[in-house]
């Protein structure tokens, strides 16, 4: 299927966004872990869905209705083949944060004092308030699995710990959104399946840059979110093994989602059909369905070898700038550095980089707990993708240079 | 067999314009004998249709082909199943799985009734067929 | 404010989907009850954020988040402007289905056996299940207004039945999707405020046609759909008002909604940002701002009436097709005509219709209820809007009769 | 007091290139002399900044002008806060209403740090501010 050879100044041109000024020095993006940029081709294809397709789905036998209906479903068996798995396991919701609260509301019945759900200290809010919620609302215990104090797991210990608590549920990053480090799942599903614990991975950050079989994975649940894979905003993608996916309790209703709806009661539809409720965002998933085309083109292989090695040369650069400390493990990384100067605070050079037109972020990124893990208020971070250049790195390292000597 | 489905779908075949495709496909469906009430229930119901459709797939023991019967409350779904159970009807399940209703329908050109809508029942009627077919060969 | 006369022709120019042929035929959109379509100005405001704005909102100290962000809470303004109300009385949901379910979701716990609910047969699913749900968790009861035989309410007696029945909520469509009958919302919403009921108000299909004043109108809660006011799909918008807004419990957990995360609890930020958490639907929000920027630069009392000149041109000759009856309120309707031919199935005409590039809906309308009062199977259904012409309901008309005669 | 103001800020206002614009705000912030730790309490803590801005806004009862306190912990949010202490200490209630610190930033040609954005803390500062002049009027 992918024809063609990994080029990227050909590449670059497919990214409208990343040719622009930005204070009037050239755009440099490494800010992808936020959001990523989006091909022309997505781009085009919510423009034409709007400017002559436009019709609501699932609902009209009129043309403009069958069309629309025709071309959303052909994105969820596409989806579907990109992780290899069946079409009817892959519910749309409006991000990766939505499809994690389906999933925790889905089980809670499920659920009371004598289980256990297993997080991990790297995980992103939106893979740890869901679940408190839970713990409070059911009395599940709620931990943690050990961490390194440099931010990497023990996956023996893990596995261990896993077996041991022997949980209802493990839910886990594919990868850290603030650190870049991937997590090494294989093992972690294999110890949760021995104990039948079912596994819900989120690969917010994982999906673009891993691109995981889900299949082999053997994952229960899978989240992603369209916004970091090249795809337009306001659409996530819960993947769920058949079996699991439709015993979960429904989680919104509402329209489309019912079989047959009495003033008193309701009977619903089977899995996806009884998540996916109100009129579905369309242009997301056409804009989505780009975006897996776009992907398909290119050689997966070939985009993770070119990000690793800008990484690598990224990670080199940065390591000899003079108080920089960085926080990210350097291999088994996504492309993403996280890093401090002295003890300064990370928000005065996010803003002094910005000047540069250097786009990077600074903050808690969303992970207060590995923050407090790490000792630290907050970082920096840079995170790269497969259009970003090495005269990018080379502009950030330099950019930051000249902002640290505007500090003092 | 194929005779039998050339015969009864040559005038939709050769219908000038939709109009008149619509015309012979309604005119199909009121040939076929409607279900007995009783057995209208919501178990023979395919679902993902808009429209209604029953539908009794079987097996011929003895012959080892297939039989079909249903009904729908509304007229060209009710043509279009006419189409479908010319189609299959009488066929082993080995020929059942070879035969591609979708190549058919788009003979007749009325490949736009074949979309992925949910609301579109051709879909879910072939599928009940083939499933059916396919659980006999294993 | 408002400054552009209205002129069809202009208007017609605007919509670049409306130009063109289905079949052969010039395209007649009569299904905006069930999506509208989309000026270009929308259009273009998405294509531009995505070709060169394209960032996350509220994490970003870099420019292009910080612009993002800043149009991201300025279309939250103009919201709450064109509603009369706060902007921090405005949340962004995935649509109207989900505001209703944030809603339901955020009384629950307030809800048991001694309380009430009611809400209308005129309702669509998505304000009936979510009640529904609410119902069976809570013990609260649920039930419905009085119904005239013709699908109207009679006010009086729906007046009397909230205050006798004093319920703990109304929840109550402002217009019909399936008839177009408008709701005579203020004496209800005055008598259940004399019960000291929260008064929850469908606007799915009233927001485009009506344009509420929601301060003047005084309902609790306001809910409505961007893909149905000339905005992109995949946006709702919950208006609460702010005491009552504030008090329901969060509904979906992650990011962005949180103040203080740690392994084990969590705080969380005041309305709207608790209901609002993952990354938004950026492009939505920023086109619904160009859809408000249009209908703005529109008089929307000159829509209206030409909408109800249109409206009564299509009902006039509608009547007079021999067979053909209509279940619509022909006064007082957003521009929806609801009908069968004789006993007729309403999916044949659908589909001959669609043959002449005309575009109804049929089926239930997510109203089965309402289906089974009124004591219907289903029906057809042709919904007119402001960009729809004299022409339009010219060439429906002699394509029905066209259809119908197909039919013997 | 706005020739404080002028005299503070000059620097800012003349400095050719945003690099210098940036220092002079972080000198800026340099001056103004740190909270005693105890007072760094969340209750005191602006929210709605991205980085930590601690205020602390009275009225002076006998001249009945305003008094501002605060730190921050970056030093760009610190200078900024700078300026907004000396735009604002000393006035009255119905001075400090008056006062658009968004036309004294504009001016300062610093108006980017001033969008609606949440991480931004300088909104939330001066809306701090207004409110409590404000309530003293009302
Ligand atoms: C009256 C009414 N309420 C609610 C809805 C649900 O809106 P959405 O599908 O955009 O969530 C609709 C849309 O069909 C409607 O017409
Ligand atoms: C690891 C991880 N999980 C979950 C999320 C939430 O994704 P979204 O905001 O698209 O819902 C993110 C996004 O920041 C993330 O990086």
């Amino acid at each position: 299927m992918p024809t063609l050879k990994f080029d990227i100044n050909k590449i670059r041109k497919d990214f409208p966004t990343l040719n622009q000024t930005i204070n009037g020095c050239p755009l440099i993006y490494l800010d992808s872990a936020a959001t990523s940029q989006k091909p022309q081709s997505v781009i085009d294809t919510i423009t034409e869905f709007y400017t002559s397709q436009n019709a609501n789905v699932h609902r009209g036998r009129h043309t403009l209705s069958e069309q629309a209906t025709y071309s959303y479903e052909q994105v969820r068996d596409k989806t579907a083949r990109f992780f290899n798995v069946l079409s009817k396991e892959i519910v749309w919701t409006k991000g990766a944060t939505e499809a994690i609260n389906l999933v925790a509301n889905g089980l809670k019945k499920r659920l009371d004092e004598s289980h256990t759900i297993i997080i991990s200290p790297l995980e992103h809010h939106a893979n740890i308030v869901p679940w408190q919620l839970v713990s409070q609302q059911t009395g599940a215990k709620l931990v943690s699995l050990p961490l390194n104090n440099n931010g990497t797991l023990n996956i023996q210990k893990c596995c261990e710990f896993i077996k041991e608590t022997k949980p209802a549920l493990l839910a886990i990053t594919q990868a850290s959104n603030t650190l870049g480090n991937i997590t090494d799942l294989k093992p972690l599903i294999v110890a949760a399946k021995e104990v039948n614990s079912l596994v819900l991975v989120d690969g917010a950050q994982g999906a673009l840059h891993l691109k995981p079989d889900l299949r082999e994975l053997n994952c229960d649940f899978y989240v992603c979110s369209s916004h970091k894979m090249l795809g337009p905003t306001g659409l996530g993608v819960l993947y769920g093994q058949y079996e699991e996916l439709n015993t979960l309790d429904i989680y919104q209703s509402g329209g489309e989602m019912i079989d047959k709806v009495y003033l008193t009661h309701s009977t619903y539809r089977p899995a996806p059909a009884k998540f996916e409720t109100g009129t579905p965002n369309i242009s997301g998933v056409l804009g989505f369905g780009a975006a897996l085309d776009y992907l398909n083109e290119l050689d997966h292989v070939q985009i993770q070898q070119y990000e690793q090695e800008l990484f690598s040369y990224a990670a080199q650069k940065l390591v000899k700038v003079d108080g920089i400390t960085i926080f990210s493990n350097l291999s088994d990384n996504i492309g993403t550095l996280c890093f401090n100067f002295k003890d300064e605070h990370p928000y005065d050079l996010a803003t002094l980089l910005d000047g540069y037109g250097v786009a990077v972020r600074s903050g808690h990124h969303c992970t207060q707990p590995l923050m407090t893990h790490l000792g630290l208020n907050g970082t920096l971070r840079a995170s790269f993708s497969f259009y970003n250049t090495y005269k990018d790195v080379d502009i950030f390292i330099d950019s930051l240079k000249k902002c640290i000597a505007l500090l003092d | 067999m194929t005779n039998t489905f050339n015969k009864v779908t040559e005038s939709i075949k050769n219908a000038p314009a939709w109009q008149q495709k619509y015309r012979e496909i309604m005119l199909l469906g009121k040939t076929l004998p409607a279900l007995a009430d009783v057995l209208k229930t919501d178990d023979a119901l395919v679902s993902g249709c808009e429209s209604k459709v029953w539908m009794f797939v079987e097996f011929d023991l003895t012959e080892n082909t297939l039989v079909v019967i249903g009904d729908s409350d509304t007229r060209i779904v009710k043509g279009l199943l006419a189409i479908i159970l010319t189609l299959y009807n009488g066929l082993t399940p080995e020929q059942v799985v070879n035969k591609n209703a979708y190549e058919e329908f788009e003979k007749l050109g009325l490949i736009s009734h074949l979309s992925a809508s949910r609301g579109n029942g051709i879909k879910a009627m072939v599928e009940k067929i083939q499933t059916m077919a396919q659980h006999k060969l294993s």
